[in-house]
């Protein structure tokens, strides 16, 4: 554990469902490519963890052009999961992420309940992989392609799925876009779920009104940055309130404060997702954040500050 | 390549016409990595609205790591960058993307239009610096009026060439648009390097093509990050696959790029 | 209907669901007080609309403070439908209502279908009225406090009570704070609503990292502003793609183009909220920024724009 | 009351110290229409980031229509408000709440601490031009530090009031808190004007509830709108209702507040 090593008397260390992570610090997955892109801006061996893009089983070329789009506070995203496939990444990604010290999260994603059980068995016998996420907010091809993220049955399906095929700890990653989030994370909780990592991307929509068609080829795309975390912040919330096991908040964190907010209200570790492109120093930025914080509040252990918010009587 | 994030500080911040800006930034760092037709992302706002960095060219660098950029203000961005005033920083990353490639010993046409001009001038430079004499090459550059056309131009001239201008009123040189001053002189080069308006680039893409002469044009897309990780700025190749212009790119092999859609 | 006088040949009066408009161009409803509030920075009888604050049959006091947080783009509120009550309301705030020119649409709120089918009655005795618009993001109390907007079911009774004791056309307004967006409108279609507005705001939290207290005494609050417009698109364009009734789009308008997106993508109307705040004669510019719009394309009636949204294959 | 929306441009810009400006704006129609107390909505942002207005007192007028702010940077808004230089522009709303009252031919003390002495420049001017004379007034001001309080001190003397001063670290008057020079002045005035922040507020509050002299506090609170549409900037009352600083405020007799929350 030589990169839990720390000059700071403050321990930032935190466990996420059987992963240690030397700091709570991670990069979600389809922001930070395969690590080795941000070499140069961010030390990777002293983040958390690394959330990879998400791995289907076979490549997929994603959506045509135009893929993104900014919007206030934020950006839609249309990719459309282009990733490079289970072989590729297993060949061709891999290596690199095992040469770097911090934790490597496969985002894993499928059409089917079979496709995420399939790449959760193959992913478990590579080394160098501390632990799965699944993305459930891929519409389900057999059930009429509606999200497993909306449907708290077939969340707990995948869930168990990927629980029954992996001897590696498994986080499901919810989609934002329910009414009930805490029942969604009930669910998958009950599914064996090792950790729950929140929020996905809301659906939005952007429109080129000279044109008269939408921004992205896809029609509808994920919001995500800043303008998200408010409703992240509050469905980190109230899953944590609703589950027993740890929680990864997610949604517009781009700095230490935003990152506090979101171990105050229950998270124990946190994703950095679009922060990284306008900001791609920005997990380093919030790891030193943090350590200043406790420095300053007197407080020797992270740990202490997860879930720590006060919600007695206010006026 | 190698890139990283540099806060340089503004030497001048020129107005060139209306909409119409030059920007020198002293970045060392980032210069003494940059390749012609390489891009930075430029941080326009301290807050989160813009949120993200803005793409652009490498104008023109200098021996003492000056950075030049060439742009237009078309919205929110580049707007924010033209309040900006000597002095003020202004965090860049880069450089990035690929660059122009010249494989020696031959004649090559630069044609660029509008701001595509932009990372022409930097090409120009190493071209000249470099095995062959400017004289021998051809530089083609169109924009709407001489107003936006002979400030750039002139830097061109100042590096030796000789360069034929266009303007789309009439104004300056040629009245026309820049790939109308090509045919006749396309024969003579081995090589041709276009940066501009989509239907400029694919025009000249296809008269390269007819006769079987080498293009690389320097490609644009909506970007997020620059740096090859959200896979947002695709195009689509004619291979059938899509292309991310700031990993396989700015610079394309024409034939690469799909130009129909 | 002299204020349909135009000087201009467009032509931008739009009916929703029996209320005649001048204009698309509404005020949402809790951010433009009861309109007298901004007589120095509009011109009240230019405008399409005014929705007045929630009403409900008692005054309520609200919350306590802290009751809003500036966010990324936005804002969270939590005023706890502050508001002067059936009675004041009628007597203190209708008569100014009255006297300016455009058409009034009164929001109103209740802790049962009994009690929105009460204000529904009352309200329609009343001239001066040219509308109801019924918030049910507000809980059920019979049903353990589940907001109505969340259920279509319990939506779909709220729209039928209203419409039965009303003479009014009834306008239903939607929360975004569901799975189902598409589901929901159908249900107050099915209800008999004359029209749909969306989206009513999303629910948000903050915190105070050194206090580790929520900003908001509420605890969360609701998300409204610029930050907030791609998820109300998208939401507006499925909704009015799944009823055959009229839809207001309501969701970080704060521009010309703001308000064209929301048009073209398929709302007879939209509401500007949040920058109302920020832009107290938004709605002025607004008006005649999409006059200055149809100009520059040629279009000679607004009615031409709605919807126009070509998904045609994108690429 | 009467507000408007008024694009004022920024005569001057002066750094009294690293945290604290003061803004010179000419802004006639609002100057035209302002009461001591009185505050301003500005924007302090040309995009969506800063989102809201922020609202500060209107520190002084002239008689040519400039509007003074003092104001501390505390965060987005007013960092991008000291940046703002002279001859750049700044959308205001205002004058907007209600403004303090005089109720005639007795002597009343102004009190403010740290930029609670904001509204109080305007006040001291209005009473000064009125019926008393300022020397039989009493001005206590307080701050952190010398370099704070001297330049806006300063302000209050050349009106001719004779101002006693108190700093936390001593470094100018009284080394305290200017609420503890009260006691000893409380009994020769009829009334009690306070601004800044609540601990001070309270405390003179209930030194005036004590002796029963009418005090006028102004308060501060989140707000969205300054106009009284958003409804989001209570406070408590006294009275267990909630009262709307922007309305029924910013200055409210003491006796309305409940200062114990
Ligand atoms: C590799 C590359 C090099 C470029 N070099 C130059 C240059 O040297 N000089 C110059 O003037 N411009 C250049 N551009 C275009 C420049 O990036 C855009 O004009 C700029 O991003 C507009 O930002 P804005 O905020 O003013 O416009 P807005 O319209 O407000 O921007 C909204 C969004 O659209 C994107 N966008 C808008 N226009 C373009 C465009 N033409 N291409 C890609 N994305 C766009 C923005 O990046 C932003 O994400 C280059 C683009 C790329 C991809
Ligand atoms: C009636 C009134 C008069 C004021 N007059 C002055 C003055 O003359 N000089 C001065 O320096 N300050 C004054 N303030 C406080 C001033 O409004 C805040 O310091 C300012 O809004 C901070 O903005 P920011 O973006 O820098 O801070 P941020 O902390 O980034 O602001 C975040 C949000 O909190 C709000 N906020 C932060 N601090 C306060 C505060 N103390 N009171 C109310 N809202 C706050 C902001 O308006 C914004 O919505 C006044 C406040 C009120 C209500
Ligand atoms: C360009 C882009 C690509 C993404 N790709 C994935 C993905 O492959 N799998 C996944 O689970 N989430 C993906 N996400 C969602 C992010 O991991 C994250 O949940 C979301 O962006 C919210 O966090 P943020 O606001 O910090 O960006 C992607 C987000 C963006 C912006
Ligand atoms: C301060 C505030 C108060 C509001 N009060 C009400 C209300 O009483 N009834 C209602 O239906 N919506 C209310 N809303 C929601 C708005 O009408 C609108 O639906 C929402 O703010 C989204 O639009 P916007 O982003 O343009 O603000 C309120 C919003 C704000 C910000
Ligand atoms: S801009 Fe992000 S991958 Fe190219
Ligand atoms: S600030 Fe909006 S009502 Fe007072």
């Amino acid at each position: 554990m030589d990169h839990l090593n720390n000059q700071s008397p403050v321990d930032l260390a935190v466990n996420i469902g059987g992963i240690q992570l030397a700091n709570p610090v991670m990069t979600a997955s389809g922001t930070f490519g395969y690590g080795r892109e941000f070499a140069q801006f961010v030390n990777l061996d002293a983040i958390g963890g690394i959330v990879v893009k998400g791995i289907s089983i076979e490549p997929r070329a994603g959506n045509p052009p135009q893929r993104i789009v900014e919007t206030p506070c934020g950006m839609l995203n249309a990719i459309g999961l282009e990733n490079v496939g289970l072989e590729r990444f297993i060949a061709q990604k891999l290596p690199y992420l095992r040469s770097i010290k911090c934790r490597v999260v496969v985002n894993i994603l499928g059409d089917s309940v079979e496709e995420y059980a399939y790449l959760a068995e193959k992913l478990s016998e590579h080394a160098g992989i501390d632990g799965l996420e699944v993305n459930i907010s891929c519409p389900n091809v057999k059930k009429g392609g509606v999200a497993f993220g909306t449907n708290p049955a077939m969340a707990q399906a995948v869930t168990e799925a990927v629980k029954k095929h992996s001897t590696l700890p498994v986080i499901v990653k919810l989609s934002p876009n329910v009414t009930d989030i805490a029942a969604m994370a009930k669910a998958v909780e009950a599914g064996g779920a090792d950790a729950i990592s929140l929020i996905n991307t809301l659906i939005g929509m952007a429109i080129d009104i000279d044109k008269r068609r939408p921004r992205l080829a896809n029609i509808i795309g994920g919001l995500s940055g800043p303008a998200i975390k408010p409703i992240a912040l509050r469905m980190v919330w109230q899953v944590a309130n609703a589950v027993s096991i740890p929680v990864i908040g997610i949604g517009g964190i781009g700095t230490t404060e935003d990152a506090l907010e979101f171990l105050i209200a229950g998270a124990t570790a946190v994703q950095i997702g679009t922060a990284n492109f306008y900001d791609p120093g920005a997990a380093d930025t919030i790891i030193s954040g943090l350590t200043t914080y406790l420095e300053q509040h007197n407080e020797t252990s992270l740990i202490n500050l997860i879930g720590s918010l006060d919600t007695g009587v206010l006026s | 390549m190698t890139s990283i994030q540099e806060n340089s500080r503004i030497k001048s911040a020129e107005q060139i016409t209306e909409d119409i800006f030059r920007l020198t930034l002293h970045a060392p760092m980032i210069v003494s990595l940059a390749k012609p037709g390489q891009f930075v992302m430029v941080k326009t706002s301290s807050n989160l609205d813009p949120l993200l960095r803005r793409p652009f060219s490498i104008h023109d660098v200098s021996a003492d790591g000056d950075l030049l950029l060439l742009y237009k203000t078309i919205g929110k961005g580049t707007t924010l960058l033209s309040a900006l005033t000597q002095g003020m920083s202004v965090d860049l990353i880069g450089p990035l993307g690929n660059c122009f490639t010249y494989s020696g010993n031959h004649d090559v046409c630069l044609i660029g239009g509008g701001m595509g001009i932009a990372p022409l001038l930097f090409w120009a430079r190493h071209l000249s610096s470099g095995v062959t004499k400017p004289g021998t090459h051809r530089v083609l550059l169109g924009a709407r009026h001489r107003r936006e056309l002979q400030p750039v131009a002139t830097a061109f001239q100042s590096l030796g060439y000789n360069v034929d201008l266009a303007t789309d009123d009439g104004s300056l040189g040629h009245h026309g648009f820049v790939s109308q001053l090509l045919p006749p002189i396309l024969p003579s080069v081995q090589g041709v390097y276009v940066c501009g308006p989509t239907p400029l680039m694919q025009e000249v893409a296809n008269q390269c093509h007819e006769i079987d002469i080498p293009c690389q044009a320097s490609m644009e897309t909506h970007m997020a990050c620059g740096l090859g990780a959200c896979l947002g700025c695709t195009i689509h190749g004619s291979d059938g696959t899509y292309k991310h212009v700031c990993k396989h790119g700015p610079i394309f092999d024409a034939k690469e790029v799909l130009w129909t859609i």
